[in-house]
């Protein structure tokens, strides 16, 4: 495939797409309306391109992309399930996509009775009883949680200035910590992969405002201790908070606010389904305990009681004096809360635990296959026993054993027109491979998975060139980040 | 087994075999029984797919959208006319359903968009660096915020109350975080005064935040507005209108520092308020401290050009805490649909949109001002919206007004509106907003008893 | 230039200046001056997509589809739901926008989907080979009346009057070509009279055509009905509902030589009729008879499994005179709607439908039989539809029915009532058209002079 | 790519897309509703998939074809011009998808005026009166217009048996001949590529039903004899008939009806860009004069006056003594209606012109291009005169000269990602290439087209083996065609 051109290069003067609607009012000259000084000299250089040409563009880029419906997307962390296509349709009702934020609560009620039952699934899958949609991501959940959190204390009158995380924590988690205006502190891990209790409680003290805590963790592991974790982060007056990235491998076994936990963020674009976008949109709804209700964003999608006998009616509650206020705009990600209830409705109760047990079935059938193919050799598990729905392999062995390293092992997975696993993280194992099948992927896909890994290491045992120079088949190789970083080019030159 | 699961009984019994256990419960042993839900949750039964869709086609059918009305609503987001190509480009599952590129040889596509539609906002902008999307328009004020505080360590922010209620309101929660101190200058004449904004910046400000147009839809001058702040060594943040750009003089022109804003009026569905796009463009000294994703030209080992994701601080990253922010998955799916809008539109669409907004505008302006209870809350020059005061309850008005069909705009207060336009509201749809509009704050004028319709 | 144009002045001069033509005009020099039009269509201007968009939809909003009311309408499409999957496969534009396959190592795709929906449609219908689709339901059952021409070289058909009023007016439409007599064998107790019938049936008989279930919703004893034909040598066809044969016996296994039918009900949407597609089932010895495309498994030259189109007599090909029908552009992505949507539902499915169907339609006739003023216009065993006779003029019926959002299905002559059923068709709806029905009927019944709404 | 399994080898016993809506009636055994004897005994062995398999298999299968919004389409007679996306939004408004095909005329106005606006532009774009939207594609109109002619003659007392088509006719025209029991009778081309008007005189005589043209004929060359050719088939009491494929030529600029045709066929899946499908749906709409109408099909969309004083009403008019009858189920292809007409409204009156003249200056264009490049020396052009919306060139000194036939070239195309032109049609010309670049098509994309001819030729020069062996790049490489129709496998053995 040759050198694909940008838009700006297809461009040609004159061409347009846009048909503009006829003028039906005054033609009065621009500047009789606006002052010249405040007006652009020239116009914008957008592209001048016809529809065929913009439609070929963006097709043929389309198609370079590897997407989930093509294959195997075992992207660890990130969950990425089965779209049901049930759910754009339903977005893209009118009623839904056509709905502008700021009508009138009394003419959006089929939206606010949505989200007011999204929220009541979320509460009752998290196990705490209220929820803000508001948060756009994972990372956005983070910060209101860690905010909530401030609140919580400062309401209380107390200062605290620590949030403890794990080595093995998502890297998105010290970044909010340090957002919030808080100082880190990591906490290590045990030999199974959980916390080290001694170290929690050799750091926590009265300065820690929170505890941000993935379960399972990002080694894929339930942390068998989490009930005596709670204990010892309530006992010094902290908050226990829950990062959903995880909640695919538990939904309907156990919930983390039964565990302890005072706030929960979850992804809707990784247990729900929103298809991922290549990068977005998403949303990061928080569900929280009573002792954190009185803080929650503004505003809250309520349910006021029957009036005269009618139907209930749903509203927009601005009225809350001691929350943190707004994280964004408007309501949230509404289109994402439609396709999430959707999945919801779907699956239901017996579903949604289906959904997580062969989540975790498939991880550990994966696991055991990629060992009987005698893979464990030069990719051990990091930590030998059951996984929940991800798993993660060193690379150490393959590095010296093969000399290819995990970067290698996933280009030349790129060949074999798989995605690789996410590499290098969870960053406490050495040449890390987190692996993540997801519950709707087939078990023929995953014994061609094991069979694909196992020939990539035959292969490099006889030549280790091969995968240290892929990928070989894809539209472009291996590219220099390092230059990408040093010269930024970031926009077109025009 | 779900329609989306394909594990059958055959296939369990064999899974579990070669994992070494008899039953899928075992799987969960690290579970304590403490911590076990122990029963079913407490949802209603799945259903099918059809059943799904019946129900939440009677929940859609209760709200009224923009097909419904002739709707005035802006605010911040606005009812253009989205192009069949934009939908059915991004409903390609090559674009829809990958995540973000972490694996740039096979996520081309995707990189490469990004770069376009780093270059598309950057030409609107006037700024050289842009990112490749944050959430939304009011959060990534409140980035720029956080940037600002980066880039000078100062905690003081001013902030001129023509900008969004709701990005204020994002601005004060999340800088409650590192605590900075916020300032709102009021507005004259509904635009910011220079004077007291000048008034308001000293040495300590970290930045300095307006908006173009302003809430009440005046252009600001932002030229002026902008000096005292950069004298101040302040950084000046200006949250625009992206459709309004196509015509004014664009921020990075007027010495504006980060220029910011909701995206979704670049070919995004309104959709009750997202999915959309905030964009977040700025000066060259601000490149290492972007937040977000920003993807960067280069070339692979057989000097073949690509994209990569590049300057990145953020996640699976070492420093991770020092990372100048923590959003990982954005919006890039809308942005897409951003830059196909904005390759529709084209260099000359850009202008006649803009130029048939401020028209249709002036027209409706001059319509509505001249309507009996009906005056101008400001005279400023408005490119697509404007606000208005009533001699009547705002509210009693549009319950008036929504019952002949028409939204007249968004309530300010107890007699204010806002009113915006879109190429989607005809001279005809102003002719019956007038109408409808007349009629409504006349009967609420004379407080004629009649009944509201509810 | 239009918006799907690209040739700007500057292209269009040095164009004709490479041409070596100094306008456009001069490459029109071969129409002569009588018969050029010299002057603009007579048709409105071209309009931006929105209006367009506007405009159709408006048009749209006036037609009361089945999301607008309560419909039991049938007679030969149906409301079934459309999986979402469905419309997202079709709408790629890989499938969507190729011309046939005249290039078969670039169209596999579409090729692979021939041949999976020969295979699904020879499965449904018993018989083994299938072509890729015709363009809908009666013309398939006229197609199969050439056919038997070819085959047999008679001209005489003997048609049961159950076949679709659509379906013998087509064939006798074409028949005409060739001139062929058709005699008609009325129905007997809603049923084809099977003594008629083999009355009907000589040595001149060139086919008999059969429907399942019948126009009436009877399920027909084809075994029985297939015999006299056969023993005569005439090519027995049969227009079938593809949904009720996922219970009922497979044409092919009652002595059916040949099974057609409108593919609508598998997955496609109503469209106001079309566009749909034909299916086309015949035996081994109609394989080089068939009309239309066939595609067929084989190999490439590095002995990959690949497929082609075969067995064509067709278009550019010699002896055209000679080809087996004329049927050209047919209905290929209609039929891929069709195999996803068989797919979907899969060999559970399709008989968990059928049973559903069946037993919902039984409620529907038992509780419809029972309102005063219904009666059932035969008792026959059916499927998912079925008559009812009308004490009342059904058309006043109707009117009064529809005024209150339900379509109680389709008139028939003066008093009858063709009632049909989907998936989409809950209990609840069969009892709202039983309360809805009731009152019309009683209300025209005893004639109660009461406006009938409009 | 390894060979593609069918979702029949995909599927697996037990597994599942469809959940069943509840059964909220008696569950009584089938038996009991239908006797035994007119069941099944065995389900009809469909593929058993659940959701995410069936998107994977026929996305990948989609990734199998080459498609118009991949890259260019030259071919000839198929008019592949871009499918604007606003069409399919249009056609699935649910007034328009969801509406029943017997709905009652009163509850269908919306889609009775737009089959009613449509029938009146394709009147006036035709230069005929009378319009009947029921053909599903252009064959269809094709059998509708000689049956017409039947009825015609056969109600003025006249018997004929003969149907003349000159020697550049498309296959399909013939084939109608027979199909509508005619004799065909074969016409000369002259030295112009145009009717041999001796061997019209000669043939056209009072056993001529009907002459089946079309102009631009297939060779892309305008009759300019046209006048004189209806005046000769007149005189015998003929009827002209025009196969409309090619009206993409002249659209605006002159009409069948003008030039003396008394019926014509439109394909609105190619001049009025319905997208192809892979092979369809399309849909073939006839044009007719006065002294045909009365035989039009069954039933006539019709507009009736005002009654008191309100809106006019539409309707079906079934009451037509006259008429053939029917040529298909309901009112036509009426999602095919939707799209061209808003293609109509989205063009108007100028738009239409120009998109014919575009038509016509890109195919003079890349004649000429082509010939700057040198192609004309291997390929030259059949006829030397400008050209109208397509032309033909002759390979047969290529493959004298450099040893690869048409067929090598077109395959050899498939290896630069261009469609190749239709090839070995028309009959008439040896070595046949029909290349008809349409108006949606840039400058830049004729000229790349150009450059990719010679570039073959130039590498034929050098080794004429590549392209006697092309592709080379394709999913599948040269197939056994002979194969597959001497041992037919046309269904999966299950
Ligand atoms: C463990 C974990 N935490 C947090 C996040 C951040 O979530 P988001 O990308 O939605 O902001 C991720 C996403 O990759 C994650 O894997
Ligand atoms: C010249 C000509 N006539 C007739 C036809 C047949 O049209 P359709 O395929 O719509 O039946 C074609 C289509 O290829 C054609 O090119």
């Amino acid at each position: 495939m040759s050198d694909p051109r940008t838009i700006f290069e297809v461009s040609q003067e004159g061409r347009r797409a846009f048909t503009s609607p006829e003028t039906d009012v005054p033609e009065r000259p621009l500047e009789e309306l606006i002052p010249a000084a405040l007006l652009r000299d020239e116009p914008a250089r957008l592209p001048e391109v016809a529809e065929p040409e913009i439609v070929r563009h963006y097709v043929r880029l389309s198609n370079r992309n590897f997407h989930l419906d093509e294959g195997f997307y075992p992207l660890g962390s990130c969950t990425m399930k089965h779209n049901p296509k049930l759910h754009e349709r339903v977005a893209a009702l009118p009623g839904n996509s056509r709905l502008h934020p700021l009508q009138d609560p009394k003419r959006a009620q089929g939206a606010l009775e949505l989200m007011w039952r999204l929220q009541g699934s979320l509460a009752e899958i998290a196990g705490l009883p209220h929820v803000s949609l508001q948060p756009s991501a994972g990372s956005h959940g983070e910060l209101a949680g860690v905010l909530l959190t401030r609140a919580y204390h400062e309401d209380r009158g107390e200062r605290r200035h620590k949030v403890l995380t794990p080595d093995t924590a998502h890297g998105t988690n010290p970044a909010t910590v340090t957002m919030a205006g808080y100082d880190l502190v990591k906490l290590a891990s045990n030999q199974e992969g959980g916390i080290d209790l001694d170290d929690l409680r050799a750091k926590a003290d009265e300065d820690v405002a929170c505890l941000m805590l993935t379960n399972p963790n990002t080694l894929g592991l339930f942390d068998p201790n989490i009930e005596e974790i709670a204990r010892i982060v309530h006992d010094v007056g902290a908050t226990l908070y829950y990062d959903g990235a995880n909640l695919n491998a538990i939904v309907g076994v156990c919930r983390p606010g039964d565990m302890g936990f005072d706030i929960v963020h979850f992804n809707l674009h990784k247990t729900f389904t929103q298809p991922h976008g290549g990068g977005g949109p998403g949303a990061g709804p928080i569900a929280v305990s009573d002792r954190i209700e009185p803080y929650l964003p503004r505003p809250q999608v309520v349910r006021r009681a029957p009036q005269n006998g009618g139907e209930p009616t749903f509203d927009l509650d601005h009225d809350r004096p001691k929350s943190i206020g707004r994280l964004r705009g408007f309501q949230g990600n509404y289109g994402v809360f439609v396709r999430s209830y959707a999945y919801i409705r779907s699956l239901g109760a017996e579903g949604l635990r289906e959904m997580s047990e062969t989540a975790v079935l498939n991880a550990n059938y994966l696991l055991a296959r990629l060992r009987e193919k005698g893979v464990a050799e030069y990719l051990p598990v990091a930590y030998d026993r059951l996984c929940m729905h991800e798993f993660v392999l060193s690379g150490a062995p393959m590095k010296r054993d093969l000399k290819i390293k995990t970067l290698d092992l996933a280009k030349r997975l790129l060949d074999h027109g798989v995605h690789p696993p996410t590499v290098y993280f969870p960053l406490l194992v050495d040449e890390a491979l987190l692996i993540e099948p997801t519950e709707t992927e087939t078990k023929e896909t995953l014994d061609s998975f094991a069979d694909t890994v196992a020939e990539v290491l035959r292969e490099a045992r006889e030549d280790p060139t091969i995968a240290q120079t892929a990928p070989h088949t894809t539209p472009v190789r291996r590219l220099d980040e390092a230059a990408a970083a040093k010269r930024p080019v970031i926009r077109q030159p025009l | 087994m779900s329609r989306y699961t394909s594990v059958t009984d055959s296939d369990r019994a064999a899974m579990l075999d070669a994992i070494g256990v008899d039953s899928v419960e075992a799987l969960f042993a690290d579970i304590p029984e403490g911590v076990r839900l122990g029963r079913a949750l407490d949802l209603p039964p799945g259903a099918a797919e059809q059943e799904v869709f019946a129900e939440l086609r009677r929940l859609a059918a209760r709200n009224v959208s923009a097909d419904d009305e002739v709707s005035f609503l802006g605010g911040g987001m606005y009812d253009h006319y989205v192009p069949a190509l934009v939908d059915s480009i991004v409903q390609r599952s090559e674009f829809l359903t990958p995540y973000t590129p972490y694996q740039p040889e096979i996520s081309q596509g995707g990189l490469q968009v990004m770069f376009e539609y780093q270059t598309a906002m950057s030409e609107l902008t006037g700024l050289p660096v842009s990112n490749a999307s944050v959430y939304e328009g009011p959060s990534a004020v409140a980035a720029a915020g956080y940037m600002a505080k980066l880039h000078n360590g100062r905690r003081r922010f001013v902030v001129s109350e023509g900008v969004h209620p709701h990005s204020r309101e994002t601005l004060e929660t999340t800088a409650a975080g590192w605590g900075a101190e916020i300032v709102t200058v009021a507005l004259r004449d509904g635009a910011t005064d220079a004077a007291a904004l000048a008034e308001a910046i000293d040495e300590d400000t970290s930045a300095v935040f307006l908006q173009q147009p302003n809430f009440l839809g005046a252009v600001e001058d932002l030229t002026a507005l902008s000096a005292p702040g950069r004298e101040a060594g302040a950084v000046v943040v200006c949250a625009c209108d992206p459709i309004a750009l196509g015509i004014l003089r664009p921020p990075g022109e007027c010495g504006v520092d980060v220029a910011v804003g909701e995206g979704q009026p670049l070919g995004n569905r309104l959709d009750f308020g997202g999915p959309s796009f905030g964009f977040f463009c700025a000066g060259e000294a601000f490149l290492r401290k972007m937040p977000g994703r920003i993807a960067g030209e280069t070339r692979d080992v057989d000097g073949k050009r690509g994209f990569v994701l590049t300057l990145q601080t953020r996640e699976q990253h070492i420093r991770r805490e020092r990372a100048t922010s923590n959003i990982c998955t954005a919006q890039a799916l809308n942005a897409l649909a951003g830059v196909i809008y904005m390759s529709w539109l084209g260099r000359r669409g850009l202008v006649e949109l803009g130029e048939l907004l401020a028209r249709r505008t002036a027209y409706a302006r001059e319509t509505l001002a001249g309507l009996p209870g009906v005056s101008l809350a400001h005279e400023r020059p408005v490119v697509r919206e404007f606000a208005l005061t009533l001699d009547a309850p705002v509210a009693a008005v549009v319950e008036r007004c929504a019952a002949e069909g028409v939204n007249p705009g968004l309530p300010l207060g107890e007699d204010g509106l806002l009113v915006a336009l879109t190429e989607q509201r005809s001279r005809a749809d102003i002719d019956r907003l007038a109408d409808v509009l007349g009629r409504a704050v006349a009967a609420e004028r004379t407080g004629v008893a009649t009944e509201v319709p509810a």
